[in-house]
């Protein structure tokens, strides 16, 4: 059914939540759909305003409020792009197509999400609407603890840094070995560094772990093949084990890919 | 108002496809277009075999345009044979096979498996580099261009459109040398050689080094050389590179191609192809054009 | 920090000048930037003789750049040793003076008359339609160039930069003839031929119908081209070819440039020369970058 | 001496004057010089914000308020980049250079300035300033008489339309005519064959005529050579007989220069 569309979002607030890093709130008034449909580890495609700049933004929800047909987005300016939306006030349009990708699939028992950096915003819807005992781990850089009180009313939230400023120093699995967490699935979104240490940690610990994915995009919806990553198996669609982040993933269980 | 065209024997209702290789086989984008709305889906290309591609990152974006360097992954012939022409069969459009080989030979098997196969036409892609001419594509040298042509006609049961590169110093020579080979039509352009530093980084964007240039920066390039291809060659031409909007496949249009297509502009807005559709419609009843025949190759 | 540089021969207070045709004789521009923070002006192309140039429209915009058939029009040599060599001789900035002509005489008369004059380097855009090869520029066959830096070389008494087409199919061949004929360096890239068709008037949007495609839409082509040649040839590469910022310009210097020119990128800001060498200085800052050599070349 | 600059201009205010037909004022809180000097038949370079689009667009000056420093002009949308222009509201800023060009040359005595549709704003401040006698003929096509009235307090305005609904039926030269007006000097802005008609009938009453010309421009300040237009006499800048459009001109003795 050909009933998809790039449509505009209209943003509802945008402020600044620490440095160089925005929390925005869009509403889709021309595609209900969109936060009604939309689950955590999705992510929606935001495109520039300025011509010079024609590809998509790929940036994953942080938070969906289904009755007001919103969707939150947490994002660090790094470029043109995202320097572009950090100047957006409410009011103002941005192009998006969306929700695109596969979330997390919630799995029975105890979890363990994982953010780290720019990868913890993804982990909130999440943390909201798990069922069962959960544990949130943040890997910050430094003492600048973005986002992290937001986690709190739904999870005992542990937080690692880079330089020891703020709970563990270290990285996110230094903080689950010291806090001594132990759970029956992982969910993770960070660095790549990080990603290789949750898949050793949780292959070590035989339980399974969904990890998010990042790649440069073109089309976004698994038409290009700009986005592959090497899974273990020869996959069906590309018949030579390239999953495309943005249709086969953005997450993946941590085993089938190769970091 | 009529849009419909005959393109090398084949009869398409307007004259709109895909790019190769921008558009799948059609089925992602058929949740953001009617499939039966284009006159053609023209397919990534295939292989006799399945093709890795390049290491990522495989694409940058850069002003106007982006850089690819994909390095034609594909399920190699067999599976889509299987999987895409069916799907593509449902809908009221043509399709266009793009085919690429790294041999004659390759080229030559795949076009003989499609020739069973119910596809309206073949596009083949000589912009891959031939293993035998270190680093040199098939598309760069005229005297390659006419034999590899010659040897695929041979092979080919359905109508052949030669790909051309634009990498070349002399398009007219390229484009004469497939019309020579036996060629049904030439399509233009394939991607411009280019290359993006990262220089935070300090290395190459891409995985690959260097990677294709397409999207609207490449735009004049393109109608350049459609436009010096229609003049110098009798059978039709099918025009690319760049084109966003209807105003963009008029300039082709007018500029010599019977048919155009839509790459780059998809990854902008996934329904530009039936978004210019339209447009050329419009352009046609403001202008009081009866029929799209009138504009091609109107410009002189 | 230093940012000084020698450029085949001639030492330069940093490596930014402008493209030839850009930035006229220095004097509109001199308006809006010190012409003595540049580390050279490279001049319009002048001729033995004064030419009109083609009939207007000489330029149009395109999607990230424009197109330009400007026709090389130029006051001649007489003129231009008179009033725009005493004129630029007053900034301390180096004088690279790009000559055109349309057969090696007449290059060669230019480049004589200059052998007297106080000027730094001579750029010898070799992108003019050979009037004896009807259609091709001299740029366009590797054999003609190597044959015209030889014949220029022989009547220089400055560094001779030979400036090469990139509407060719293989730039290495070309940069590699351009050395073998004495050059001193080499410059790229001139603008990639285009067409732009206005489709209101159904005619070409430049009177001479084809242009060259200058702007930021061209980097990627300018920054593989650069690299390849960079790592082909021994003599020194000033790159260009939509230059717009600092980062734009550290692109084409760590991928081999040990000069860039700054042109297009002119017209949307007039001071952008300064603004990119400022850039530069800033980014070396940043990254405690000692001597801007150390990023020549340094992505490889 | 390098002391120009482009600059940020400020929208004071913006209003459709007539269809597809926009006034702005701006000012220019950088650069007190530009109202300061501006004269009539002067232009400013206006660039776009979209990157897409590099090239300055070239717009005269209608009015100019020097005391609060301000420029007015009145343009009409027929591309992307007017278009971009058109959506500026009061506080929005656009980057232009300026001002560019030579102006009209006053001369004494009794004058005629005529304008022909999108030329006719360029006329106003002219209207406004010049000493003398001053008779004001204003071509347009229908009776959509934009900006007519605001000329009104500064002399005497006589009008031609194309369909014949007010005024002269005909063009500015067929409303001279008809009302018998005589003038010791000409001042015209308007489409190159009202310019040609304009020259004709100037040479023919023996009396200069000074005309605003248009070319399609890369730089805008007379460093590319892309505006150029043919001058009777081989001048001292080209030395071919090629004016710079934005350098040399856009006002030129309709007589020097080959229509
Ligand atoms: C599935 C997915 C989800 C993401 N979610 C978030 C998020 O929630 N918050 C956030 O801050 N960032 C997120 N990112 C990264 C974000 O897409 C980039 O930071 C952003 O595209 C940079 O755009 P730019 O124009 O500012 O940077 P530029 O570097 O100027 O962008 C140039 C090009 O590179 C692409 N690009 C640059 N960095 C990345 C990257 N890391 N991943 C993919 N493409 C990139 C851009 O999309 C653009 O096409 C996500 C990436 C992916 C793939
Ligand atoms: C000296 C001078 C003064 C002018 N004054 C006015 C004025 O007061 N009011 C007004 O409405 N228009 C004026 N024009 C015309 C105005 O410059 C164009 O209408 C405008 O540039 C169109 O831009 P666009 O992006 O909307 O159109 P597009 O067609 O998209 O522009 C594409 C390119 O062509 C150029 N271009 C298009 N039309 C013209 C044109 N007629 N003249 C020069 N360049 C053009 C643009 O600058 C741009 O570079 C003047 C032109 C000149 C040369
Ligand atoms: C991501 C991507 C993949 C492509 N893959 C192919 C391909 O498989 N075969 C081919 O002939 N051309 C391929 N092309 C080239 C396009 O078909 C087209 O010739 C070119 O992109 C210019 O058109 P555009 O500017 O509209 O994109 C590809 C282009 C892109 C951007
Ligand atoms: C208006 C214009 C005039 C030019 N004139 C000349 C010229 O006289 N000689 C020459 O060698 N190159 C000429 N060029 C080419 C430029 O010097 C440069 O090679 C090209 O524009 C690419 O750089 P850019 O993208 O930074 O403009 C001209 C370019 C433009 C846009
Ligand atoms: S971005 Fe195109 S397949 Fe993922
Ligand atoms: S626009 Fe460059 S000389 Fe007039």
């Amino acid at each position: 059914m050909a009933d998809k569309k790039k449509c505009a979002a209209e943003v509802v607030s945008q402020k600044l939540v620490s440095e160089g890093i925005y929390s925005m709130w869009l509403s889709f008034p021309e595609r209900q759909d969109i936060a009604a449909t939309a689950v955590p580890g999705q992510f929606l495609s935001l495109y520039c305003k300025d011509g010079s700049r024609l590809l998509p933004r790929p940036i994953s929800i942080c938070e969906i409020d289904r009755e007001e047909g919103r969707i939150r987005i947490v994002y660090r300016v790094v470029g043109r792009g995202t320097e572009e939306f950090s100047k957006l006030t409410a009011g103002d349009t941005v192009a998006v197509v969306g929700p695109l990708g596969n979330g997390f699939t919630v799995h029975e028992g105890r979890s363990i999400l994982i953010g780290g950096g720019i990868g913890i915003p993804p982990m909130l819807e999440l943390a909201k609407s798990i069922p069962g005992e959960v544990s949130v781990v943040l890997g910050y850089r430094d003492s600048d603890l973005f986002l992290k009180e937001e986690f709190e009313p739904y999870a005992a939230v542990y937080v690692s840094t880079e330089d020891g400023s703020v709970g563990t120093k270290g990285n996110v699995i230094d903080a689950i070995l010291e806090q001594g967490l132990d759970a029956d699935v992982i969910y993770a979104c960070g660095p790549l560094p990080m990603l290789r240490g949750v898949k050793d940690y949780a292959a070590k610990k035989g339980i399974p772990a969904q990890i998010s994915m990042e790649e440069k995009m073109a089309c976004g919806i698994g038409a290009c093949l700009a986005c592959v990553c090497q899974s273990k198996e020869r996959d069906a669609h590309s018949n030579v084990g390239n999953k495309r982040v943005c249709k086969d993933g953005p997450v993946f269980d941590a085993q089938e890919i190769e970091l | 108002m009529n849009l419909a065209i005959d393109f090398a024997g084949v009869a398409m209702k307007n004259p709109v496809t895909t790019a190769s290789g921008t558009f799948g086989s059609g089925a992602e984008y058929s949740e953001f277009v009617d499939l039966g709305e284009l006159g053609a889906v023209t397919t990534k290309g295939v292989a006799n075999v399945p093709w890795p591609g390049n290491p990522t990152p495989r694409i940058c974006e850069t002003y106007g345009g982006m850089l690819n360097a994909i390095g034609l992954q594909n399920p190699g012939i067999d599976l889509f044979i299987e999987r895409d022409i069916p799907f593509l069969r449902k809908y009221d459009t043509r399709i266009i096979v793009n085919v690429c080989g790294r041999t004659p030979e390759e080229y030559v098997e795949v076009v003989r498996r499609l020739g069973t196969e119910d596809v309206d036409l073949l596009e083949i892609n000589i912009s891959c580099p031939n293993v035998e001419a270190g680093g040199l594509a098939f598309g760069q040298d005229p005297k390659l261009v006419e034999k590899i042509t010659s040897q695929i006609k041979d092979a080919a049961k359905q109508p052949v459109i030669m790909k051309l590169s634009p990498n070349v110093t002399d398009i007219v020579q390229v484009a004469q040398a497939a019309e020579a080979g036996g060629a049904d039509a030439v399509s233009l352009i394939n991607t411009l050689t280019g290359m993006k530093i990262d220089i935070s980084r300090r290395t190459f964007a891409l995985a690959n080094k260097t990677g294709g240039l397409s999207g609207p920066a490449v735009k004049p390039v393109a109608v350049r050389m459609v436009y010096q291809t229609a003049q110098a060659v009798k059978i039709p031409v099918l025009g690319m590179g760049g084109i966003c909007t209807a105003e963009d496949a008029l300039e082709f249009i007018m500029a010599g191609a019977s048919m155009v297509a839509v790459g780059t502009a998809n990854f902008h807005n996934p329904s530009a192809t039936v978004d210019i559709i339209r447009g050329i419609e419009a352009f046609m009843r403001e202008n009081q054009v009866e029929d799209i025949r009138e504009l091609i190759g109107c410009v002189r």
